[in-house]
Order: C-alpha cells, then structure tokens, then sequence
C-alpha cells in the first residue's frame, strides 16, 4: 500500500496505449487503468475485471415498461372505471399496444443511461487524477496507463520502472 | 353572442387568475345560501308549468311556460288550446330570452330624462281636462289589432267619457287585404279558419298558411296529419317567394305577384268550365279541386288585392268549402290599418291631435312611408308611448313608459279561431314595466286591479276563472262559424306590366322588425336561404343573372324617388321579375343586438303597396358580407334527405330500421335498462326551426354573432338542413345520432364523451379538455365548440333566466345534444321513487315538444309498443350515412310527395 | 479528390482545438448577433400569440366546425416530422456503421431536440382549455377517472414524451466525453464548473468507454424503431378516424418517408450555412451533402409514390366520398395549394438526379427550403381539405387561417432558429470525440 | 492541471442539489394542499347566526324535515325559511341577544345570509330527494349532526368519495323509514335488517350523466 494514486504513463497514440496495457497484463500489474480521447477498441479486454454489460439493464427496463404499461390501461379500462366508449370492448387490446410499446423503449432507454453512468461510478466531479499534470489531455491527444497504488504490495520504484521501459513521453506520479 | 372583442378587462382577468394561482388561492369563494323570509308552498327544485298566452297580431298562441324557483325558464305549447295543440312557433320560443333580454326598456321618461309615473299622470290628466269640455276631441288612442277583451272593455270606457276620442289601429302586418276582401264577398270583415285535416286538395294563391300569420302552427299541425301515405293530401302552391307552405307543396309554381293574379282568374275560369289562358297547373289544379268538392281548399295569400280575395271566398262557396275545410269568424278588427294610420297621421300633421297614446307597437319604424308617422309625432304637443324597447316611436314620443312583458301581465287573448284564453304573469315585472291594461287604468283612472279587471271583461269568477287559469283556455268560448252568402264580384287582374316588382314580406325571424333585439332570432337560419344576422333582397337566378349581379353584391331597389340598397341573394325557386325584401331589418333604436344591422324596406312601403309595388332594381357597386350557415345546399348524390312518391311510399316493405341494420366487428354491448331513440319524418318537418329553438331555450346554447357564425361557429344543437336539388325543396332536422358505435367517443383522450347505460352518447363539459377530436369525427358534424367564452356574450339571458338543470358551458368545451337528459334524468328519479319504469310518453323532448307537425318522436326502444319503436319500422325509415355503420339511435322516415299525374303529364 | 468524409490533413489534437475553439475562443460574429435578434424577435411574437390564446381561446384562430384542426395541428406534425432526420442520422446510421454520419450527427439531434420540443408545445396551445393538458397522463386523482386509451391523442402524449426523452438521453450521453474536453480546455473558473457539472467527472477509462459504447449503442438500437413508431402514431391521428382523406391505411409509412424527406430538407438548410460561418468545410464536406441529397431524393420518391397511391385508392376503392375529396383537392377551394406542394414535393427533387445539383451548395440550400415549404403544405392539405369536405354537404365549410394562425407559425420558427443559434455558441456541434475516432479511422485506412 | 472542483465548490454543488430537490419536493406538498382547498373537511365556517344543530337535533330532537322540508320530495333539501325558525323562536329565546339577526330578519322582512358548508360544483347535479328514497341516511355525509354545535362537514364531497358509495351502496343503506335517525348504518340494519329497495344497476349508478348533464 502507498499514500499514492498511482503512477501514470503518458503515450502518444492509441497503439502505444494498447501494447502499453498488453505488457502490464503480462508482467501481472493488478490495478491498471487506461485512459484515452476516444473508445479504443480491444483496450477493456486487456484490462482486468470484466465491465458489466449494459444490456441486462435494458432487456429488464424494457420488459418492466412493457407490461407495466399494458397492465396500467388494462387495469383502469376494465378494472379501476369500466366505461362504454362508443361499443368497443372494455379490454380493446389492439388499441392498448402504442402506448403499451412506447412505454417499452422509454423504460429501457432509461435503463441503458443509469446503468451507465452507475456502472461506471459516475457522477465523479473531483478525482485525484484531475491534479495530475498533463490529464486534461486525456481529454485531447493524449493516452495514459496508470498503476494504481492501492492494491497489494505496490512497489512505486517497479511500476516507475515498469512504466519507464514502455518508452512514454514522461511518467507522472498521481497523488491521492 | 360576439366573443366582445376583447377589453383590457380580459388581461386583468388573465392576470388575476394567475396570481390566483401563484398565491394558491385555489380554495372556491364562500357562497351563501339565502333562504326565504316566510315559506312557499312549492318547493325549490321543483319545476311548476303556468298556462297563458302570447299575442301576436291580436290572435293568440296558448303557452305553457316553466318557472324554476319562481323564474320563467322555458315556454312549452298548451295541449288544450286550438291554436298550439302543444306546439309553439320561434317567437313563442324566443319570447322567453325577450322577457330577460337586459336591453329591455327600464326607465319611464319624457323626452329622454327619466321622470316619474305621477308626473306623466299629472300632465296627462291636465291634458284631458282641457279635452274633456268637447268630448275628449283631439285625445287619440293608437293601438295594434285588439285581442283583448279587457282592453276593449277599457277603451269602450274611455270613449263613454270621451265620446270625441278617436281610435285608430295599425300593424305593420296588417290584413287589411284579406278583411276588406271578406267584405266585398260577404258584405263584412271575417277572419277565415282552415281546417287542413280536412281538406284532400289545396291551393294555396300567394299564401303561406303553414309557415306564418295566425293560427299557423294548427295549420301545420292539420295539414301534417293528412300526410301520412295512407290518406295523403294533396298541396299546390303558386308563389312568388318560395315559402314554407311552398317547399311542402306537391307541386309549385314560382309566379311574380301580378302574374299570381292571372293564374288565380285562370283558375277560376277552368273550375267554371270556360276556356283560359294556358297556365301551368291551371288544369290539373281544378280537375283536383272539382273532384273533391267539400274536401277542398283554395287558400289566398294577403298579398292578393281585396277582390282576389273575395274571388276566392267565391271559389270556396262552388267548392262547398264553408263548414268543411273552412269556417268564417268576426274579424279581429273593424279597422282598415292603412287608412286608419294615415288619417291620425294626417291629423297630427294638422294639429288636430293634442293627446295621443301609443298602446305598444312602433309605428315610427313600421307605418306606411307614405304617412311619415314620425314627423307627424312631432306636432303632437302630449304624446306617450308604452313599449318594451325604447324604440324609435319611443324617441319620437314626448313620454316613454316601459311596457311589462306578456309573461309579466294579466290579460286575455283569442286564439285564431275565437277561442279566448287568459294572459297571467309568470314573474312581476322585472324592470317595473305596466301592462297595457295598466296604462290605460292609469291614465283613465280606473282602480280596479289589472286581475280584477280581466276577470270583468271576461264574466268570470270562482271555479269557472280557476279553471280556465289551469286550462290556459276559457271552456266553449270559439265562436260558432258564420254562415254567410257569398256575393259575384268581378276580378280583373292587374295586366302583367314588364319589369320589376318589391315584394314585402315579414321576416321570418324578426317578423315585422319587433323581434329585432332578439339574439336567438337573430342568429335562427332563415327557412329559404340559411342567412342569419341580416335580411337580403332575394331574386331567382335568372334576375340575378340579368342584373349581372351574385349573391352579396349590392343593388339598389327604387320606388321613385324611395330607393333602398341592400345585398342580393340568390335563391333557387324564387319568381323572376321579382324581387323580396323581408321587413324589420335596419332598425335604429333595436338596443345592442338588433340596432343598425340589415336594410329597412318600410320606406318602399306604401299604405296603397303594402305587399307588393312596382320598382327599379340596378346594381349598386359594392357588396355586403352575407353570413348563411349552411354554403352548400345540393346533396351531390349522396341523398342525406331521402325523397320518394306516394306510389313508392306504399309499395315498399318495412325495412324494420329500429333493429340495428348491419353486423358489427365489436361484440353488442348490453342495454339492458331504457334505449332511448328517435325518428325524424322528413314528411312531416316543414323547417320552421322551432326545434332549433326550442333546445336552444332548454340547454342554455349561446349565440355567437354575426362574425362568428359566419366563420361556421353556431351553437345549435339541432340544426335544419336545406337541399334544394332534390325533386322538392328538403328540410332535414339534424340533431347528434347519438350512435350506438360512436366514432366521436373512441378519438377523445380524457373520455369526456362516453355512453351510459340507456345508449345516450353524453359529453361531460366538466371532463372535456377541447380537443376537438370527436368533432372531426362525427360523420354528421352536429358537436358544437365554445371556441370563444360565448355563454357571457351580449344578448344572453342572465343566469336567473336559464335553465337550471343544466350546465353552462365555458370557453373551450365541446357540446352537443344529448336528448334532453335532464328531461330523462326528472323522468327517471321520479318513476324510481314511485317504484315504476318511465312510461312511453313521458319524456319528452324540447325539440318534438316543440314541433307544430309532430315530425319528431321520442322514446324507449327497448319497448316495441313505444310510438318510436313503431315508427322506426315505417317503411320510409332509413338511417343517415347508413354505411358507416355508426347504429345511430336517431333514424329518418322519408319524405313523400303525392304529385298529381295529370299535371305530369301537362 | 473531395469525396472523403474528412478533407486535409487533421489530428487529434487540430481537430480537437477547432472544434472545441468553436465554443471556448471564437468572438461572437455580427450575422449570428443578427440572426440571434431577429429569431428572438418572432419568438416574442409566439409569446405574445400564446398569452393573447390563453386570454380569449382558440377562436382567435380560423378553426371552425367542420375543420375543427388548424394550423396548431399541421405544424405539429411539421415539426414532429422534422425532428426525425436527426434521429435517423444518429440511430440508423450509427447502426449501419456509416462513418459519414460522425460528422454531422450532433448537430442534426440538436436538430430533433428543438423540433420535437417545439411540436410538442403545438398540441397542448391546440386545446380549449390547455390548463387541463394534464389530464391525459394517468395518474390517481379525485375523479378516479383515466385517459381514454383507445385515443391515438393519449398514443400521441405517450409518442412524443418518451422520443423527447430518448433523443435528449441519446443527444446528452453522446455529449459527456466532449463536455468533459470542453471542461479540460476551458478557461475561467465558472466556465470549466458549468462543463465540469455535466460531464458528470467523465475522465475516459477504457472500461468506462466500454459501457458508454454499448449504452451509446443500445440507445441507438431503441431509437430507430422508435423514431418509426412517432410518426406512424401520428399518422394514426388521422387515420384511425373516419373522415375521408383521413382513413387510409398507407397513412403510417408515407408519414415516416415524408417526415424524414422534410427532415433532410432542413438538415442541408442548417448544415449548409453553418459548415460556411463555422467554417467546418472540412468535417462536413460535400460527400455529406451528396449523401444527403441522395436521401432527399430516395424519400422524396417515396413521398411521390403515397400521393399516388392516395388518388388510386380512392378510386380504386369506389368509395365516393374518397373519390369525392380526392376530386375536390385538385379542382377544389384548396387545388392551389395541391397543386404547389406537388410541384415543390415531387417536380423539384428530381433535380437531384444529376450529380452537379447534388454537389452544388447553392441548389441544395434552394431545394431544401422549397421542400419544407412543400412538406407544411401537404400537412396543411391532409388536415384542412378533408375536413372542410366530408360526409354532409351541407356541413361543408372551408378553413381560412387568421393572422394568428401565421403569426404563432413564423414565430415557433424563430424559436427554432433561437435555440440553435443558442447552441451552436455553447455546445459543440460537431461530435469531437467521434470525430478523433473519424481521424484515427482515416489514419488505418491511410496504412 | 487543476480540478474543475475545488473541495467547497463541490460541497455548495452538492448542497445546492439537495436544496433544490428539497424546494420541488415541498412546492408539490404545498400544492396539494392548496389544490386540495375545496376538498378540506372539518371546519365549521361562521355563521350569521351560531346555529347549533348539536342543540335542535342532539338534545331536543327535532326531526330533519321540520326545517329541511323538501328533502323527501326535492334535488334541494330545503333551508328553513324565517318564519320556520318563528315559530319556535317567537315563544322561545324571544330576547337571547344571539337571535338578533333573525329577529331582525323577520322584522325588515329581509332573508338571512347563511355561509354554504356542503358546496357542490355546478355540474355536479346531486339529488337528495332519490337518495333518501333509497335509504341514505343523512348522517352518511353529513355525520353526526346532532353532534355539531356549529355545522362543519364531513365528507370530502369529491368525485371519488361519490363513486365509493355508487360502486357498492349496500354498506350504506338502511331502511328508508330510518334515514333520519341518527344511529349509524351498521347498528340500524342489525336492528331493521338489511332494505331490499331496488336500485338501479352499478353501471346506471357509475354512469357520468347520473350526476353530469
């Protein structure tokens, strides 16, 4: 355990980022992350801890928006005030289906953000790494590796020197 | 009426309900409950009916009239008066947003100031006092013709006292014509009474005895019951302007008036057997004529000359009329209105005149041009008026006192055919008005009570008074029929002079103009041509043609140097060389509503050319925007109105429409209590439109204004179509279907239009959000929108005056008929405490109440005996946009014509 | 050659700062304080419209019985219609891996967003008394009464609520990683906080862009079904009923084609000037607007073929009162008005068939004016005539609009316009981060 | 490169937040409220004179018709008209300063101005006359009067509350010759047992034009 982040490389391209995160994986780093200006494909599978899928949320928001909104017109048609509306049927079920699949997408849709933005532990407003010099390019033209430096037996001396032989344009320490 | 084009006052409104909102002072205002001081026999809540009657050109139309919590509300026809048989006219309707319209006259005045009831009586008595020393000459009392007994009984007073007193008599719409044609044929005045279920064959000669003057809804009522296929009689018209009377005809012929003339003396020639001028109809009419001699009735119009009329009497002695399809009375004047008129006009202008007292009417507006009335007036040093209306007699009279409503006086009237009935008020005067009997007391001074008073003129006292009070009828008062020698008098008709001629005619909403501030009448499509708001100058086509003119475009109608400009119409059936204008229009002093819309076509009107003149017509340049409710009139082979002929009428088969006609992919909802429905037999409707009306009376329905309507925004509920390409002239009376498959009720969002349980498609204001979906798809377009907040317009009865079972509506809520369910709901509540189903009969609508031919019938289908039921299995039954397969519960029968096959083939 | 998706020579660094710069350094130019006044000017005059319609009611329109719809109903399916473009681009094509999409995508929610929030706002000023709008969501009141479902007006409520929802979810998730550039570039305090807020702390972790991409994905995926199924609802506006002109089961395909023609009308209008101010030649570049063109040409022929398939059924259907409105709008009160969006829906596009016009920046900007112009008309079309001609004759009465009517028109226009000038200053529109991908793409092709 | 959030600016943030779902949260209780106004049960508005029914009822048990007269006949139950109160209060209370008002009523011939306590909206169309006649007793909405030294209502009066008794009104019901007795439903019907009027059906009950017209 150290009082730091982590120890942070700072690449030039997404290739650099990506063979950066194949070797740490080799050399058996726990608590790596990587960070880039755009969605890197291949980039996650190398890193550990598989990210739960989004999909799940989705399926089951859509289900529960599906018959929870058949169920809400059946219920007050036939149910709650049953009314004789120009001789159709209590239960006018062709009629019941537009909102009944509406309601389907707005549940599921809304299931796929949440589980997003949850999933990823978001909203975040401060985090260490925002301290770090050079970050905001994170956001820019820049790639990063970081080691993180609470997981067991860090050795900051190793990760700098880890992290020094991947060639980067500097190596950044990333306090806490 | 008009949405009132929108003050500051409606910001502020704004403004006040949103800070309303913003300091959540959402909780209802306190409201008070004030009962009485002692208690009443009636209790509130409760619906009473009151029998009187409403006078119109000295003859009378018996009512029932509806007072909710002491307050007139609704006027129903009396079943036991000859003249109504139940059913009632517009005007009877009308007279009800009359008696609270808040433009009534409320202040006594003289010359304008307000002043006080002793004053007017202290001048007046000094005044007489000067008089009484030669009799009471100079001292003139101008009334209407006399209906009265009471004011008879009065007036004989005054002339014993004043021996030299003069009365003189003046309607506009008068019957000078007919009277004076009585005496040359009879040797005196008589009023005729027709008697249509007895006649198999008529004629009627420039005459509309089923669409207006008096007696007419009996007549309706009588010629409707002999329409039925199996006894159908059978109806010629030959008219210049195409009237009701001439829409139900069999068969018609559109002559100008002089032309009418010579077919009447064709006419004559053909049934004395000597060669005539070849007109069309002539033969046929009096080969018919002659075959049902004693069954058949030639019938003139006031528009024909007195000798034509005398003819007429004579045509009707050959044919063994008297007694059978006609009876003579004493007439309702001795007075010929023209000339009496013109010598009190004289003799004000001469000074001979020094107290006149105007007993109603407004002859400033309506007297003949000729006698310029008005000026006259002026050289009258004590002249006083009692009116409704501060009208423009009112402002050329010295005094004005307000006059009380009929619904607010004692009084008594005669029906059409003699009968006398009593006048009593509904409400006491509710801006401090005297009724005529008043007045006169007043000024004659005679103490007895206006009750008192009537009960005197009527030799009435004890049960007999009391029940003729709840009878609304005095019991065996209809005069027993003159017998009476008809003598020769010779007719020439006026030779057929080329060029134009001015026909006048009462409006047939504002009448002779008295109806003028009347909202309701203002905005009532007319018959013929569906304007409202306005009165037209109507020609037939090939006249507009010639004229090169449209309907819209303005000409100008010239009797020498009196000239009128209005705005043309075109309409289909209306004699060529001819011209129309309808009275009572571009009055002056009509309050708010009525004042300074139309054109007034008095000032054409000669005490010699009461009906029709001579005149130029050349266009005027400009046009006049013309507000109709209905733009098109054919059907465009669709057939909404059906038609067929007798023959086709007896050979088909009952189509049994009652039962629902076709299959349905929704499984039948149970209606396991009533089913309301009804049938309309186009038959039977002859568009007079008091149904529209009628309901507008019940439910409370705004007027919208000229503006508004004419951007397609009227409110009746039951509205009457016209279509003038079928074989005959159709009405078609359109109220909601109410179907058992309503298309409106699967489109709304919130449900605010759905069904109960007796099958009545209900809308429920309080629910709907006005999105005017349902009216979209309503294959009938009879849902009407509150576009703008109308129910507070001008020209609407104030809330006491409406009806108190049910809701008004607000700005944004769609409405629509529901079969009078506040009539179902009394019904209901009452059989339900009593134990019992509703019984056929009991529920009654305004509109069929209101109906002189009985064309609309009401009831519970679930009941196969029911009147409906039986109905609806005619075989003229069928239902409107069939196809859609909307099931509606109210269905038509078709309209049958009975043409005569002679005249086919003439 | 000019037909890449992306012109000269970008990295991710340029084509992050020109972007981004759009937003954080460019100064306000004098045409956009102008377009700004003049759009906040017509949208003062919706304003006034509203309150003036709230004061008296929807009288002040030229509504009537039998047309009992207005302009309030025509516009909202205009604009509901314009929206769907946006959607399309940003769902379909994201689906269909279109790469071209990247660059214009953005803007063209933005697009959806406004037009939809806009149409939305027609139905509830429609009714007679808006106040009450509420009562159709379902929820427990007082009364114990619901919505009536079997109202497409309810499937209308439901429609476009959840497709304002998902276009802002689908706009707002794709904006998170180029808030969170604009949060890392810009300067002053408050301005990277505001950024900062609504990037939600987004710092690009590869597990992170794992999530977001599927959700991004996911999101699309429900998109596109949905964006068919808004129109073909509002379509059922009409077509459930039973006036003639309106009953037509072709009514739900021929909307979704119309709605994206008019919809691609209006992205060339917005793209075409903006790529010149922006100067954004480069991002969005004449590949794009052939592609659109071509679009504009494929949904404009569908367009064309539902028109014929109106006038053939009717017919072919022997029904006569289909025949009769089918009639009555080439010869009758509003042939004009047929005649004129046959032309500017049918005629005009064909243009487009040569390769110069769909290259041609001026004639594209033309044609897509005229086709929204077309697009408005036939809404008109379907919603008045058929109204003002149904079954009675005697009910027969035509729709003429009043100032009002025009006014509150021009006036959600100049709302448009407001909301995206107001956009284009403080968002960026253009996607960044799909744009660093569009480079780093180019780049592999480039090997 | 700095954070976007400095530690208190995150800490307002975050504060703010919950402020402002804290103001939506009391904004949409406060408008139930407020919104709820004509809904509020219990209080007993002034009245010009301070009528206790608590007194005629309760203790000297007077029937319901003696002032309400048209309640078996009427849609309106009947408020007593001056004279009614007369005819007791001439012999009775004659000087009691609190019957001013009525005297002075009968005196000047001018009615008393009572403030509504059961208030329906206009399109609301209730008929007291059918319910009696079916054995609503009237302390089924209007409580227990003879319990009330000022009048003050009882029932919501809402649409729901209306429909709760239309769906079932058996619970509700009693013999229609007990309707004004004060004893609850519950406790009559075990004496009398339960009354076979006939009612209209639950549909014709729970239609809209039942009270909507």
């Amino acid at each position: 355990m150290s009082a730091l982040y982590g120890v942070m490389a700072e690449l030039a391209d997404e290739k650099a980022l990506l063979a950066a995160a194949h070797e740490a994986r080799d050399a058996g780093w726990a608590g790596v992350e990587a960070y880039s200006p755009f969605p890197v494909a291949g980039l996650a599978e190398e890193l550990e801890g598989k990210p739960l899928g989004v999909s799940v949320f989705v399926l089951l928001g859509g289900i529960l928006g599906g018959a929870g909104g058949y169920f809400l017109q059946w219920y007050s048609a036939v149910i709650s005030y049953p009314i004789n509306v120009g001789g159709r049927p209590l239960n006018s079920w062709p009629e019941f289906i537009p909102v009944a699949f509406e309601m389907t997408v707005l549940f599921a849709a809304l299931a796929a953000v949440f589980a997003m933005i949850v999933g990823n532990g978001l909203p975040r407003l401060r985090h260490p790494l925002f301290d770090a010099p050079h970050f905001d390019l994170a956001t820019r033209n820049r790639f990063f590796l970081c080691l993180r430096g609470n997981v067991e037996d860090f050795d900051e001396a190793r990760a700098h020197a880890f992290l020094e032989s991947l060639e980067p344009l500097r190596v950044i320490e990333v306090a806490s | 009426m008009s949405p009132t084009p929108i003050t500051r006052r409606d910001f502020l409104k704004l403004a006040g309900a949103a800070t309303a909102l913003a300091t959540g002072a959402c909780t209802a205002p306190p409201d008070e409950i004030v009962p009485y001081v002692r208690p009443r026999a009636i209790a509130d809540g409760i619906a009473q009916f009151y029998a009187t009657a409403m006078t119109m050109q000295g003859r009378a139309l018996g009512v029932l009239v509806q007072s909710d919590m002491g307050r007139p509300t609704k006027v129903e026809g009396n079943p036991a008066h000859p003249s109504s048989l139940g059913a009632t006219d517009v005007f009877a309707q009308a007279s009800i947003l009359e008696l609270w319209d808040p433009a009534r006259s409320r202040t006594l005045r003289h010359r304008g100031t307000p002043a006080t009831r002793e004053a007017l009586v202290a001048e007046w008595r000094s005044a007489l006092a000067g008089l009484e020393a030669r009799g009471g000459e100079g001292l003139r009392i101008l009334t209407g013709y006399v209906g009265s007994a009471t004011l008879r009984a009065q007036l004989d007073g005054l002339a014993r006292t004043y021996p030299a007193m003069q009365r003189h008599e003046w309607e506009p719409l008068h019957r000078d014509n007919s009277l004076e044609g009585a005496r040359l044929a009879f040797g005196r005045r008589v009023d005729c009474a027709y008697r249509f279920d007895a006649a198999d064959v008529v004629v009627a000669v420039d005459a509309d005895p089923l669409g207006e003057g008096p007696g007419w809804v009996r007549h309706a009522r009588d010629f409707a019951s002999r329409r039925a296929p199996q006894s159908m009689s059978r109806l010629y018209a030959v008219e210049s302007f195409p009237s009701i009377t001439g829409d139900m005809a069999d068969h018609r012929v559109a002559l100008a008036p002089a032309a009418l003339e010579r077919w009447l003396a064709a006419l004559d020639a053909a049934l004395r057997g000597e060669a005539s001028t070849p007109l069309p109809l002539v033969e046929a009419a009096a080969h018919d004529l002659l075959a049902h001699r004693g069954r058949s009735l030639v019938v003139a119009g006031e528009g024909l000359p007195p000798a034509a009329h005398a003819l007429v009497h004579r045509i009707n002695a050959r044919l063994g009329a008297p007694g059978a399809t006609v009876s003579y009375l004493p007439a309702v004047s001795d007075v010929a209105c023209a000339e009496s008129v013109a010598a009190l006009s004289r003799d004000m202008r001469a000074g001979r005149v020094q107290a006149l007292l105007i007993l109603g009417g407004n002859p400033a507006y309506d007297a003949p041009a000729d006698v310029e009335f008005g000026a006259a007036l002026a050289r009258v040093p004590l002249s006083v008026h009692v009116s409704l209306y501060e009208d423009e007699t009112s402002a050329a009279c010295a005094w004005h006192v307000p006059r009380a409503h009929y619904l607010e006086e004692w009084s008594d009237a005669t029906a059409h055919e003699g009968t006398v009935s009593i006048v009593q008020p509904l409400v006491a005067p509710l801006h401090g008005g005297v009724s005529i009997h008043e007045a006169v007391a007043m000024l004659g001074d005679d103490a007895a009570s206006p009750r008192d008073g009537v009960m005197r003129a009527l030799h009435l006292e004890g049960a007999a008074w009391h029940t003729a009070l709840r009878d609304g009828v005095v019991a065996s008062t209809a005069p027993a029929p003159l017998a009476l020698t008809v003598r020769d008098v010779a007719f020439d008709p006026a030779d057929v002079a080329d060029g134009w001629t001015v026909v006048f005619r009462p409006d047939a909403a504002v009448h002779g103009g008295e109806f003028a501030p009347n909202a309701w009448l203002q905005e009532l499509p007319r018959p013929e041509s569906k304007l409202v708001w306005d009165n037209a100058a109507y020609v037939s086509a090939t006249s507009a043609a010639r004229l090169g003119a449209k309907s819209g475009d303005l000409v100008e109608v010239a009797r020498g140097a009196r000239r009128v400009v209005a705005p043309l119409w075109i309409l289909p059936g209306h004699a060529d060389d001819a011209v129309s204008l309808p009275l009572g229009y571009g009055r002056e002093r009509a309050g708010p509503v009525g004042s300074h819309i139309g054109f007034d076509a008095y000032p054409l009107r000669d005490g010699g050319f009461a009906w029709s003149a001579p005149c130029s017509v050349r266009k005027a340049g400009g046009a006049h925007a013309l507000v109709t409710t209905q733009l098109h009139t054919r059907m465009e082979g669709r057939e909404p109105a059906k038609h067929m002929t007798l023959a086709e009428a007896l050979s088909a088969h009952s189509a049994a429409h009652a039962e629902r006609p076709v299959e349905s992919l929704y499984p039948d909802w149970p209606y396991d209590s009533y089913r309301w429905a009804m049938a309309i037999d186009l038959n039977a409707c002859i568009g007079c439109n008091a149904c529209t009306i009628a309901c507008q009376s019940e439910n409370n329905i705004p007027t919208v204004g000229k503006e508004e309507a004419g951007r397609g925004r009227s409110m009746h509920w039951i509205r009457v179509d016209r279509y003038d390409d079928g074989p005959t002239p159709l009405h078609q009376p359109v109220p909601c279907m109410q179907c058992e498959d309503a298309p409106c009720e699967a489109v709304c969002p919130v449900g605010a239009t759905v069904h109960d349980s007796e099958g009545i498609n209900v809308q429920i204001y309080n629910r709907c959000v006005g999105t005017r979906f349902c009216s979209n798809n309503c294959p009938y377009k009879v849902r009407r929108f509150n576009f703008f907040h109308y129910s507070a317009g001008l020209g609407e009865r104030p809330v006491e005056g409406s009806n108190p079972q049910v809701t008004t509506r607000m700005r944004g809520v769609m409405e629509k008929c529901n079969y009078c369910l506040q009539r179902i709901t009394r019904a209901r509540l009452q059989a339900d405490k009593e134990g019992r189903r509703i019984a056929e009969g009991e529920v009654v609508t305004a509109c069929q109440a209101a109906c002189p031919t009985r064309a609309i019938s009401f009831g519970d289908l679930s009941d196969p005996a029911s009147a409906v039921a039986q109905v609806k299995r005619s075989p003229r039954g069928y239902t409107l946009l069939e196809e859609l397969n909307t099931r509606p519960r109210t269905t038509y029968l078709a309209r049958v014509s009975n043409p005569n096959p002679q005249a086919a083939n003439e | 050659m000019n037909s890449q998706v992306l012109r000269g020579r970008w990295g991710y660094a340029s084509v992050t700062d020109k972007i981004s710069d759009l937003v954080l350094r460019r100064p306000t130019h004098w045409l956009w304080a102008l377009g700004f006044g003049i759009a906040g000017t017509l949208t003062l005059v919706l304003l006034g419209g509203m309150v003036w319609l709230f004061a008296v009611g929807v009288g002040i329109w030229g509504v009537n019985i039998p047309v009992a719809w207005g302009f309030a109903i025509v516009n909202f399916v205009w604009w509901i219609g314009i929206g769907h473009a946006g959607t399309f681009i940003s769902a379909f094509l994201l689906l269909l891996r279109q790469k071209w999409r990247n660059s214009i995508n953005r803007f063209a929610e933005a697009m959806t967003l406004f037009a939809a929030g806009i149409a939305g706002l027609w139905p509830v000023l429609h009714l007679g008394r808006p106040w009450f709008f509420y009562w159709l969501v379902p929820y427990p009141d007082v009364m114990d009464v619901w919505p009536q479902w079997r109202s497409p007006l309810v499937w209308d409520f439901f429609a476009i609520s959840t497709y304002l929802t998902v276009s802002l979810l689908f706009w707002y998730v794709g904006l998170i990683p180029d808030l969170a550039t604009l949060r890392d570039r810009a300067h002053g305090a408050w301005r990277r906080m505001v950024y900062g807020f609504f990037a939600l702390g987004w710092r690009g972790e590869a597990r992170h862009w794992a999530r977001f991409e599927s959700a991004y994905l996911l999101l699309a995926g429900l998109a596109a079904p949905l964006v068919i199924s808004v129109h073909s609802i509002v379509s059922l506006d009409f077509a459930i009923g039973n006036t003639p002109g309106y009953h037509s089961t072709i009514f739900p395909p021929y909307f979704v084609a119309g709605a994206l023609f008019c919809g691609f009308a209006m992205v060339l209008v917005i793209a075409i000037p903006m790529r010149r101010f922006l100067g954004l030649e480069d991002f969005i570049t004449i590949r794009h607007l052939d592609n659109a063109a071509k679009i504009l040409l494929a949904t404009g022929l569908l367009v064309a073929y539902g028109y014929a398939m109106e006038v053939f059924t009717a017919f072919y259907s022997g029904d006569k009162y289909e025949i009769a409105i089918a009639l009555d709008r080439m010869k009758g009160f509003y042939a004009p008005v047929y005649w004129t969006l046959l032309f500017l829906n049918v005629v005009v596009p064909q243009v487009l068939w040569w390769r110069r016009a769909r290259r041609s920046v001026a004639t594209l900007f033309v044609i897509g004016i005229l086709v929204n112009i077309g697009m408005w008309l036939e809404r008109f079309m379907i919603v008045e005539s058929s109204l003002a001609h149904d079954f009675l004759p005697s009910a027969w009465r035509p729709f003429i609009p009043t100032g009002w009517d025009w006014a509150m028109l021009a006036g959600s226009v100049g709302l448009f316009a407001l909301l995206f000038l107001a956009f284009v200053r403080v968002l960026p529109a253009l996607s960044i981060f799909e744009m660093r991908e569009l480079v780093e793409e180019e780049k592999e092709e480039a090997r | 490169m700095a954070q976007a959030f400095s530690a208190r600016a995150l800490l307002f943030t975050k504060l703010a937040a919950l402020a402002i779902a804290g103001l939506l949260v009391a904004g949409a209780v406060t408008a139930y409220e407020h919104f709820d106004g004509p809904y509020r049960v219990g209080d007993a508005p002034p009245q010009p004179i301070a009528f206790s029914h608590k007194h005629h009822v309760g203790d000297d048990g007077i029937d319901c018709r003696f002032c309400h007269a048209s309640v078996e006949t009427s849609s309106f139950a009947g408020i007593p008209a001056t004279q009614v109160c007369m005819t007791c209060h001439s012999q009775l209370f004659t000087d009691a300063p609190m019957l001013e008002p009525l005297r002075q009523s009968a005196a000047r011939d001018e009615p008393l101005h009572w403030t509504r306590v059961h208030r329906l909206p206009d399109f609301a169309y209730f008929d007291h006359s059918i319910h009696v006649r079916k054995g609503v007793a009237c302390i089924e909405c209007h409580g227990r009067v003879d319990r009330m030294p000022l009048m003050r209502r009882e029932a919501p009066l809402t649409m729901q509350w209306c429909l709760d008794c239309h769906r079932d009104p058996t619970p509700h019901l009693r013999d229609p010759s007990r309707v004004f007795d004060m004893t609850p439903s519950a406790a009559v019907r075990v004496a009398t047992g339960v009354p076979h009027e006939a009612l209209a059906s639950r549909r014709r009950l729970t239609d809209c034009s039942t009270c909507h017209r």
